[in-house]
């Protein structure tokens, strides 16, 4: 019997596009695929519309969105891939093998590009650490992305790592992967003539993962089990021979068009091969290498792990079969390449799928859910928080340094071998990580953010903040963006206040990208992150990538010196809201949001660059979480110094000691660098607060950090 | 000149002096670290190399292989955390007398990186014994002073043994990474001399 | 009572054993060429304390609910026994 | 004919076993306090041909010497019969 195509994922509407489309109804197959080719995970036909409003071009950008990965150029003929992936649902029911094999797809997708992966990132979003269930998940995430990073031998620079309660039974792990290419040598998604074949390499299909695509586009049921058959198993070191596999046939020019097989496996890597490439395919499921029997659909929407379809010229086959059987890996010629615009899958000589190649892999047509702004409203201005003398800034300090989202994060990356590959610059640890490229010489750097509180406080301004906080540590450390990357981890859109809030975080992250030319070359949407326990918050997470020459060392969050002033550059008071001072310290209490203003950002950007590009200082850091005490307390436990600051040039309430939000920094300064610096600086807010001490961290002589504090914090205890 | 050897070949290259068993994961670390390694084609080539007395080094997984292989005593067993531990750490010089430490002093002190899973080395208590009665480890985990002992022992090893080599003394096993560690811009050159000492030891050898 | 339970814990059916494929291509390359399939699993052997066997077994198999198995992923048998040292 | 080798594998007597002892603490915190000792080790299952069980048998244990076990720290019990589908 035909399932409906309600059991399938499609809506009403979108059945009757697809007979209206057709002429006819579709087969069992047919169904089984476009229910996952149309899902939200596949399609994005939720936010292609919104999507669609962030800029993608700009000087630095080779390659925008719509391939597996953005490329940026870094100059002299090379260029940097990268995306960021989600695989949150996976990763709640299976937290080891989810997040491993998250691992692994961000890499193939940088892969496919033509790439060789050089760095991964990880953004963890984990629960409470009350929570024993959210725990397990955590621990299991993280032994995941250092199993397969590890074992795959590509070095995890960083990343960024939060707990809030609202992620217990829905974890986020996003994994992003960097990739260096030759820019002559991009392989593209959109590059197959007819006559061309499919050729199918790596791990035997199986049935793992099928339908995972549609899986990743729901809420997590109560029972998970119902959704348990969709976990895939990774297997890195098959992985690493893929990756080598392929780059060596590339290197040879063996290929034509090249895709990762992700969510929906043979479907999606083919058809939408075709579909970008104006063609169609043709896919024989005899020809595909199997580890058991399966039914044609499962075959076509299989999610094994460790496979890349490339297509090739029938010349090319012989070599690329011998490095492939080198490397030990099956491959197999599963199709061609057609010119009827259709993607056909036979089995058994009987055509089982013939559906356009355009209706399977170029998309469905858009939803557009209602949207309203949330009744609550942006918060009124609470009462001013009152003044705090030093022992009270002692206390709140030292609150607010043992809350987990401020606590360091050895635990968690002293897992990841971040040093494999050898070019690890700035290991994680760092406010920025940054790798060199041998090949031209310059370091590119790397951040990742992700402010669910501020996105949650206001939408628009804390996605814009967001975005802020990830470009203002790489301009500290002398780095010049060139462009990001996202995920938009997100509830139901089918709520219209959920869809409210990820439209204005959208606008946000778009204001900031024209407004500071970073555009957005790639990223990724999970939607539907939520349980029966609850919904997740506005959690779009942003990275950045930029470069640096070799010409001066990039700048240090923090730096050993005997003596020196301490400068805080940009505004004296920042902003309370959604920040951890109000979450730590004066829960429940309320608080605006801050302002975004481009113009400053920009300034404080050309300020920071040249300081860098001047040597004017030793260290420098971005005042992000916690604000400035705490930017300062941990530039002490890190370098093991001492900082006397003196009140009287600071402000003594908390929106000074404790604000965050917008463009503000913190420089230890040596003194014979002191003019320099402060001519790097004029013009714009700046003031020396004060000067490098043996010992602690003191305001008017009292310790704000004592000295246990500091030896459990640098792990010196 | 570094060459590459696959490991399905069956012969080193002409003239091979030093021979690296290098770290990563090996058919991915499965069943035992180094295990199935230990079975590549290439090992007789190596075993052979070995016993006429050049030098063999294997870091890391390398270091897996050659007790697999049997070219070293022990085992490696999972850090006693259960945790892969990627860091720095200080190793103290427990010989100078070996092709590959001339270029150090007895009693100096390294800081250079491990990354591992498997690093704890096992060897039931009397051949212990006798492993360090003979003075067979080269290389201790010790604090940034040189003082050794369980605190500055990341892996859980016993006697903080690190690195240990053969009676002959021309093959090396050390779980820590100098090839890490050859570039101030990677955080330490502390490695750079070990690499010059084989370099050294095996010109004298050659007479080149 | 001491009882001895013996769980065997392996990939399920259908579910990509990655450590059995490896060892099976070695065991094939190093000579064993008549092996046909391996697959490899975890043995934990739990001693515990029970009232009786069907107790010690009830128990044995809520702790590979909870925390030894990932029923997503492996399949289990349990055996318990009393135990002699 | 079609031979089931089921080779256990476990951690020698006076190696730590670090993973049992985790496993065991873990056991103990989520409330099965009746644990008294957790040893972890392997489960490999070979499928393979041979003209008679005692062969089968033959080759199981010669795999465990080659490469499935490391007798140095591990301990193994083969168990060889036919296979039945
Ligand atoms: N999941 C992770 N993987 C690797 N590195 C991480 C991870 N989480 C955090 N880090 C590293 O730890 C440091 C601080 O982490 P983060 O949570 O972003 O705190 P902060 O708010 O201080 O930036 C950064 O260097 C970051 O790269
Ligand atoms: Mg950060």
């Amino acid at each position: 019997m035909r399932p409906d195509h309600r059991a399938a994922g499609l809506s009403d509407a979108e059945y009757g596009e697809i007979i209206r489309t057709l002429g006819r109804e579709p087969e069992h197959a047919e169904l089984m695929i476009l229910g996952v080719m149309w899902s939200e995970h596949c399609s994005y036909k939720s936010t292609r519309r919104l999507l669609s409003s962030l800029p993608t071009s700009g000087e630095a950008v080779v390659q925008g969105p719509g391939e597996n990965a953005g490329i940026v150029d870094i100059g002299e003929g090379w260029g940097i891939a990268f995306k960021v992936e989600s695989h949150n649902h996976p990763s709640a029911v299976a937290p080891y093998q989810g997040a491993a094999t998250g691992v692994g797809g961000i890499i193939r997708d940088v892969l496919a590009m033509g790439a060789r992966p050089v760095a991964l990132l990880d953004g963890l979003c984990l629960g409470g650490q009350s929570c024993p269930e959210a725990a397990a998940l955590a621990d299991g995430i993280v032994k995941g992305i250092a199993g397969y990073g590890n074992a795959v031998g590509v070095p995890t620079i960083g990343g960024k790592t939060l707990y809030d309660g609202c992620y217990n039974s829905n974890p986020l792990v996003n994994a992003m992967c960097l990739g260096l290419v030759p820019l002559d040598g991009i392989v593209s998604s959109r590059t197959a003539r007819p006559g061309q074949l499919a050729v199918l390499i790596g791990s035997r299909t199986g049935r793992d993962g099928i339908a995972g695509a549609a899986f990743a586009s729901s809420g997590l049921a109560d029972d998970t089990r119902s959704s348990r058959p969709q976990v895939q198993i990774g297997d890195p070191f098959v992985e690493k021979l893929l990756v080598e596999c392929c780059l060596e046939i590339h290197s040879k020019g063996l290929i034509v068009a090249m895709q990762d097989m992700g969510a929906a496996g043979i479907t999606s890597s083919s058809s939408e091969i075709a579909a970008k490439s104006g063609t169609g395919i043709r896919i024989n499921a005899d020809l595909v290498p199997l580890r058991e029997e399966m039914e044609p659909w499962e075959i076509a929407l299989s999610e094994s792990q460790e496979r890349m379809l490339l297509i090739a010229e029938e010349e090319a086959l012989e070599e690329i079969g011998s490095i492939a059987d080198r490397w030990q890996l099956d491959w197999a010629v599963i199709g061609e390449v057609t010119d009827d615009g259709l993607f056909v899958m036979t089995k058994g000589g009987r055509e089982v799928v013939s559906l356009p190649a355009e209706m399977v892999g170029g998309g469905c047509p858009s939803v557009q859910w209602p949207s309203r702004k949330p009744s609550g409203g942006v918060k009124g201005r609470g009462v001013p928080s009152g003044l705090l003398d030093p022992p009270e800034t002692a206390r709140c300090l030292s609150t607010i340094l043992e809350d987990p989202n401020l606590a360091e994060r050895s635990r968690i990356y002293r897992q990841y071998d971040y040093m494999v590959q050898t070019n690890t610059v700035v290991p994680p640890g760092n406010s920025v990580s940054i790798f060199r490229v041998r090949e031209n010489r310059s370091f590119v750097a790397v951040t990742m953010e992700v402010d669910p509180w501020k996105c949650s406080l206001d939408p628009f301004a804390g996605a814009a903040e967001t975005f802020l906080k990830a470009l203002r540590p790489l301009w500290v450390s002398g780095a010049k963006h060139l462009g990001m990357t996202n995920c938009l981890n997100f509830p139901s859109p089918e709520d219209p206040e959920n869809h409210w809030i990820l439209e204005r975080s959208v606008s946000g992250l778009a204001a900031v990208a024209r407004d500071l030319a970073c555009p957005v070359v790639s990223g990724n949407v999970s939607l539907y992150n939520e349980s029966p326990s609850g919904k997740i918050l506005p959690s779009p997470l942003v990275a950045v990538v930029g470069l640096q020459d070799c010409n001066s060392p990039p700048l240090r969050d923090s730096a050993t010196l005997e003596a020196g002033s301490v400068f805080l550059v940009g505004d004296t008071q920042g902003t309370l809201g959604g920040g951890a001072f109000s979450r730590i310290i004066t829960p429940g209490a309320e608080h605006n949001p801050g302002d975004y203003v481009p113009l400053k950002e920009k300034d404080f950007m050309e300020r920071a660059l040249k300081t860098v590009r001047k040597e004017a200082a030793a260290a420098g850091r971005a005042i992000a979480g916690g604000g400035l005490m705490t930017s300062l307390a941990k530039m002490c436990i890190k370098a093991d110094i001492g900082i006397g600051l003196d009140s009287a040039v600071l402000d003594s309430d908390p929106e000074c000691l404790f604000g965050e939000w917008g463009p503000r920094a913190v420089y230890l300064v040596p003194e014979r660098s002191t003019e320099l610096f402060l001519s790097c600086w004029e013009g714009f807010p700046v003031r020396r607060i004060g000067e490098i001490t043996p010992g602690g961290l003191t305001l008017d002589g009292h310790e704000m950090l004592p000295e246990e504090t500091r030896a459990e914090k640098a792990g010196r205890k | 000149m570094t060459d590459l050897v696959w490991h399905e070949h069956t012969t080193l290259p002409r003239d091979t002096g030093l021979v690296v068993l290098p770290g990563g994961f090996s058919y991915g670390d499965y069943l035992r670290c180094g295990a199935i390694a230990a079975k590549s084609p290439i090992i007789d080539a190596v075993i052979k190399h070995a016993s006429s007395g050049l030098p063999v080094l294997g870091i890391c997984n390398g270091f897996q292989i050659l007790t697999e292989i049997g070219l070293l005593p022990g085992a490696l067993l999972a850090n006693t955390s259960l945790d892969f531990i990627c860091d720095f750490c200080h190793v103290r010089v427990e010989r100078e007398d070996t092709p590959f430490t001339g270029h150090y002093r007895k009693g100096e002190v390294l800081r250079i990186p491990i990354a591992h899973y498997e690093g704890r080395f096992y060897l039931p208590e009397e051949q212990l014994r006798a492993l360090e009665e003979e003075g067979l480890v080269v290389f201790r985990y010790c604090s940034p002073e040189g003082v050794t002992g369980e605190d500055f022992t990341p892996n859980g090893s016993p006697n903080g043994i690190a690195g240990i080599i053969n009676r002959k003394g021309n093959v090396l096993g050390m779980m820590p990474h100098p090839e890490r560690a050859t570039e101030s811009l990677l955080g330490s050159s502390d490695g750079a001399p070990l690499w010059a000492s084989v370099n050294s030891w095996i010109r004298g050898r050659l007479g080149v | 009572m001491t009882f001895l339970a013996r769980i065997l814990v392996f990939p399920r059916e259908g579910v990509l054993d990655t450590q059995g494929k490896a060892v099976e291509k070695s065991l094939n390359r190093i000579g064993f060429g008549s092996v046909r399939e391996v697959r490899v699993g975890k043995y934990i052997q739990v001693l515990l304390e029970a009232d009786s066997e069907a107790d010690a077994a009830a128990a044995a198999e809520s702790m590979c609910g909870e925390l030894l198995v990932n029923d997503l992923i492996e399949d289990h048998t349990v055996q318990v026994g009393p135990w002699k040292p």
